[in-house]
């Protein structure tokens, strides 16, 4: 069994190198379609974790009074953060709230007026994040009953309705992108090393006719798929390897909004997606393709 | 596997009818019965072919071009199926042979196609080879095999030359090698002298003849009047897919 | 010459329908390619309008005293609306804003408390539109010097300023993903074609030793190109235009704001598009393809 | 073109050296001056090569297989190029022939190949017509010419079909109607009658004398013995590249 494998690889080297033409055409291919993939998925990744950005700046603002006493201010943040819709819970200050609205005019380059003012006109405020933008109704309820505490609630209940529709429709049409991609480079794929192997239809015939089993041709045409695939595999990760950093300088100057650094696990996920992408579409092509001659 | 068993000169029927009296006594490795082939084509290239032939048996099948005679050899390997009637090869009926089943029963037969059908991007050398590989035969028994059938028929300096790179004589007879190098008990060579000078055509047909005197049973289309008449052997005549002479000791033409 | 064409005609329909498994193999790629190359100059275009939307509401609005000399007022229209950089001015009288203003409240649903309201807050704005809305600077100047009729000028500067990089980023990135996209679509439908003019390298080779010309020989196979170009190119646009209703809906019901409506010129320059590409890269595929069997 | 010349039955110098003198009076057809071959892979094919052909010649080449015999075939259709010395067909160099110019010079030329070269998805009638389509014949006196040159192979029965669906002799027929439908000056045939059973392999060759007489240039590399020994016609013997004979009037074998 070990020596059919071993025998059938290095049978695969040979015809990989003995059909070079074809072999590399076929690389080509299956490089510029893993690149396409990946490139789609990066894209869906990012756009996945934009939104998640997005929905993580939805939350409910409540205006505390300034006389609030604080023993009940405490219960009712206790309460919130005991809430299982709630993500978290953050109590800003009047004074801080002052500080980051003076430093967002001075980003901007606006005066600022607020030097002029007699005091504070900014309240305290409790904002809290929801695990999902949805579920804003109880906490909205909850703190609409804490008069004492709470001025007013701003649940930006519209925003949140649009922003999740935007989102939800958004990666609706990023999965459905993805699969039409993916379907795409699968088919493309395939049916390169279609045409790679139908250039060979004489050598199976004769291998057949000399008394091959379909085994015997049939796993080298595989290991030869495969090795199609894992080259094209690593030669798109050195490709993106080498876009990455610049890309991502350039992506990270423009959105500093958006969380865009890539970390390990997301690297790893690429690295994944892109090597078992490229063996199991060339060893699938290949299969599939030598099937069609042995199946007659 | 039996090459060398004793089975080697047999007595044939010695009658020059249509069709020798099968002796039951004798293992018949190819028998045709009633076989008709018609191509889709709606050409009707084989009709009402009869034919046996025993172990050990050496076989002239001559005939016009295009009369059948490789259609009836592809019928024997089940590259073709017959259309009508029964091809047994070693008592088993290929037309009900299971797909599976097929490369097991063409490795027992030692094929030279009258295009050769040579693999056009492995060498001489692996060409060969390759009748070995296929049935498993572990590396270290390849080598010499292969070098031993490649000097037989005179190809040992042209062992790393691919089939483009080489003359139509030299392809013929490494189509020669890869039909003997796995020992088969049954050689099929369809025009196997086509393109080879007088000399090699004689060395060769020796050679199948010693072979064949070990066991080995032949079947060898051909033109080539000359090595029919001169060796007396059995002549099949086929003439528009009808089998018209089977004559122990025959000549090349008809002789009445 | 003309019985050459027909000629070379004939023998490339022959050539398609006897090498159909490759042909098919090949027009199959070159659809899904177009499809790729259709899908993303949509998105291109549809991102332009969008953005093009968005600039649009990019404007000064000048607030106007509410005792301004109608004479000076009319004066100042007129100058605007003579200065190159402006698109359009319009008026927008207090009572026109406030009910605006009431209509836009009563659709997100919040309480209206404007009719406790004595007077009208809202002054008497201009909005004005500009061409380019990089070049707001001169109309804001000239809005300034007239302190007797505007109370106040919103440039919205840093607004438009922003608006604009992200739209000039937005359109650099959907233009380079366009030439990026082009440039696979061109490599794989070529690669394809190779692959299966690769696989007739036999008969090529059988020809020139018969005698024929290398225009003889190649003609056909050019015409063959065409022809796998403009059945799939006709494939495409079915595809397209069987998509395109359903998906327009859609999208129309989800971004009501953009105009997302394809007018007969889109489809038109989609048309050619498509038909172009198809039928260019089923040539040059072909050239380039038998090219490199006639060259030796 | 002047197919029907009266250079038909020319006199031979007789002398059985390794190179007849060149008789400056008759055209040449072919002239080979001290031409060498090696293959990339070091194999030298052809060495020190002269030979010359005049108009109206019939030559048989004979040798050994791999003597060189089609190495050379292919040096005189520029095929492959001469590693060293001059090939001149119809007085042109062939190896300062300009690219562009090549398929003119092919097109003098009617070639049976030792394989054949059928173009595998054309049918027989086809690919006969494809000799006559390269040099821009108008589609109506095509049919005729395909039509009258396979009743003269005994095709007309296969016109339709395939190479595939042919038999080996069948194909090799189609190889030489092919050769003969666009009346070429010269004919070079590389072992035309390997696949043909006696009977026709006769009709091919008076067929050939028929034409040879008419005027047109005979070139064809062969190992059909009889048929050499038999025609008694000039004979150039290739051995391992060398020319061993050149005899008009010659057998098969060496005759001292
Ligand atoms: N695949 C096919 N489809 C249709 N007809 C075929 C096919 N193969 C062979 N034939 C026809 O069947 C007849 C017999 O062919 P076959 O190859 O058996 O002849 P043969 O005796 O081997 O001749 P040769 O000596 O020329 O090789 C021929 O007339 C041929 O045209
Ligand atoms: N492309 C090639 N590369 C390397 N060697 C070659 C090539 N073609 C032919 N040869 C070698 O050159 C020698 C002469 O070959 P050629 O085909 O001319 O022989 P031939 O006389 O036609 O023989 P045959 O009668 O068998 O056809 C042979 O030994 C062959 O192996
Ligand atoms: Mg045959
Ligand atoms: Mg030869």
């Amino acid at each position: 069994m070990l020596t059919f494998v071993v025998f059938s690889v290095r049978r695969a080297w040979q015809g990989f190198w003995r059909n070079s033409l074809m072999s590399l055409a076929a690389t080509a291919t299956m490089i510029l379609m893993l690149l396409l993939l990946a490139g789609f998925w990066i894209i869906q990744t990012g756009l996945n974790a934009g939104l998640q950005f997005i929905e993580q700046k939805v939350e409910v603002v409540a205006d505390l009074n300034d006389n609030a006493p604080a023993d009940q201010l405490l219960q009712v943040e206790t309460t919130l953060r005991g809430m299982p819709q709630v993500a978290s819970v953050t109590f800003v200050s009047k004074d801080q709230a002052l500080q980051d609205f003076r430093a967002r005019l001075k980003a901007r380059g606006q005066e600022d007026l607020t030097g002029y003012l007699d005091t504070n006109p900014l309240p305290n405020t409790l904002e809290i994040k929801l695990k999902n933008p949805q579920d804003y109704g109880n906490v909205v309820d909850y703190l609409d009953g804490q008069p004492t505490v709470v001025s007013q609630v701003t649940p930006i209940q519209n925003l949140v309705n649009q922003v999740v529709t935007v989102t939800n429709f958004l990666r609706t049409v990023g999965v459905v992108v993805l699969i039409l991609v993916g379907l795409t480079v699968l088919f493309i794929i395939v049916n390169t090393i279609r045409l790679a192997v139908f250039a060979r239809a004489e050598e199976i015939e004769i291998m057949r006719l000399v008394g091959a089993s379909d085994a015997f041709i049939r796993w080298p045409f595989i290991f030869e798929g495969a090795m199609v695939g894992l080259f094209g595999a690593l030669i798109t990760l050195v490709v993106l390897a080498v876009v990455a950093t610049p890309l991502q300088e350039f992506m990270y100057g423009f959105f500093r909004v958006l969380p865009l650094q890539f970390g390990t696990l997301v690297v790893r996920d690429l690295t994944l997606l892109v090597v078992g992408a490229g063996v199991g579409l060339g060893v699938l092509g290949s299969y599939v393709s030598v099937r069609s001659y042995l199946i007659r | 596997m039996a090459p060398g068993s004793s089975t080697g000169l047999l007595r044939h029927p010695t009658l020059a009818g249509d069709r020798p009296p099968e002796t039951t006594s004798e293992r018949l490795v190819l028998a045709l019965r009633d076989v008709a082939k018609t191509y889709p084509n709606g050409r009707a290239a084989l009709r009402d072919v009869n034919l046996t032939v025993p172990e050990g048996d050496f076989v002239f099948l001559v005939g016009p071009s295009g009369a059948g005679k490789t259609t009836l050899i592809k019928l024997l390997i089940r590259d073709e199926l017959a259309t009508a009637g029964q091809v047994l090869l070693d008592g088993q009926d290929l037309g009900r042979l299971p797909r599976r089943q097929v490369p097991r029963v063409r490795r027992k037969v030692g094929i030279v196609f009258q295009d050769y059908k040579l693999l056009p991007r492995k060498s001489v050398w692996e060409n060969v080879a390759f009748a070995l590989e296929v049935t498993g035969t572990p590396g270290r028994r390849i080598g010499p095999a292969v070098d031993r059938v490649l000097r037989l028929v005179g190809l040992a300096a042209q062992a790393r030359q691919l089939p483009t790179q080489l003359s139509g004589g030299e392809q013929q007879r490494t189509a020669i090698a890869r039909a003997l190098v796995h020992d088969p008990r049954l050689i099929i060579a369809d025009e196997p002298t086509g393109n080879l000078d007088p000399l090699i055509s004689w060395e060769i047909i020796q050679l199948l003849l010693r072979i064949n005197e070990m066991g080995t049973t032949v079947l060898m289309a051909t033109h080539n009047a000359e090595v029919v008449t001169a060796l007396r052997k059995r002549v099949v005549g086929l003439e528009d897919g009808r089998v018209v002479r089977d004559e122990v000791g025959g000549a090349y033409h008809r002789e009445d």
